[in-house]
């Protein structure tokens, strides 16, 4: 079993499937990040989310974050799951999660990983509004 | 030499389209993409900021493009 | 629907089932702590734990942090549930799980509530070895 | 008067049964009743420290008991 799984994909994520993959007998302490889709945002109602993503290359850029963190931290296993394509309110658009033996590591990786996730990987939010739709972070 | 450029995101918006053919003197560099780039399609103006990829990696200007490299707009991104 | 969901169990614990409480349409950001049992602590090989518990105070205390942390952090629902009784390696200890409009807010009252309830809420676990047992911070 | 008290985690090992019977003059404080204790029972001598929980508060030495009380011995605590 590798102690890494990264995936984008085109379906529903699962929190139980990734504590699953985390889960070690080495490990005492286990964090899960879970990004999803909420109502609201900039003040506006939110309908449905389009991920677009530019694949081989956020999975690299994944891959070299869950890297860094191995040697950055005492992790025994790390998971990132990311969702792409169309979702909707309450949909999971991300998925980290990491176990240590320790939680103080666990908790660590786990935040350094979205952050990383959030300021590196290639993925792209267009989110559509009752009157029309917005990039994230694209236009000023 | 013609590239063959991925669009991501909103470049894919701006460029109407996936993928955007592009006409560059051979030996010219991420900077002269990005100038014609901005001179086809004034929406990029109008970005924060992009950068471009080449061969899955971010290229700082003074990158020679190649025939058969990987090429792509990346715009400021948003996943999680 | 209330915001908070406080429970000692003596059966499994589901982090799936904790993950469907905390979802909220406002939240966007989602930290789910897992406390599961490893097999190796203080160089010794455990077997199994038993989770010794004054329930009515236990509840109490958590419900204490709980309140504690909607006051301190803008968090939209919490959940806290915790393992009794004799449990194995790899189950589920203790689960805290998070949710709240932005991911600074999860993670910080999240880390916090496990650290209260380890520090606070009085539950006792017992490591049972090869060649005996312990129960753990009682003794020097 | 007497006093029913749990006793959890360690206390219980000690004790060998998860309630104690323990006579105290009215008036008592928690610091009278944790002196009996450990007259009775060696083994709280080894612990690193325990407290004492009234109606399922943490109590100081100064508490002054009252029949009817819930009272328990709360050795460090160690859950998560």
């Amino acid at each position: 079993m590798t102690n890494k799984s990264i995936y984008i994909k085109n379906e529903s994520l699962s929190v139980d499937a990734a504590y699953q993959y985390i889960l070690d007998e080495r490990s005492g302490g286990n964090c899960i990040f879970v990004g999803s889709i909420r109502d609201l945002n900039m003040k506006k109602t939110v309908r449905s989310i389009d991920f677009d993503c530019y694949d081989a290359m956020a999975l690299k850029e994944m891959h070299k974050i869950a890297d860094e963190l191995f040697s950055a931290y005492e992790i025994t296993r790390i998971l990132m799951h990311h969702r792409k394509g169309l979702v909707k309110i309450k949909d999971i658009a991300v998925i980290i999660a990491v176990s240590a033996i320790h939680r103080d590591a666990a908790f660590a990786a786990c935040r350094t990983a979205i952050d990383a996730l959030k300021k590196r990987v290639p993925i792209w939010k267009k989110e559509f509004y009752q009157d029309g739709h917005y990039w994230i972070n694209s236009t000023p | 030499m013609e590239y063959s450029i991925w669009c991501f995101g909103i470049a894919r918006d701006i460029v109407g389209a996936p993928r955007l053919l592009i006409q560059l003197d051979t030996s010219s560099s991420v900077a002269d993409l990005k100038e014609k780039i901005n001179r086809m399609y004034e929406g990029f103006g109008q970005l924060k900021t992009y950068r471009i990829a080449v061969n899955q990696n971010i290229a700082d200007d003074q990158t020679i493009l190649s025939a058969g490299d990987e090429i792509a707009i990346i715009p400021p991104v948003s996943g999680g």
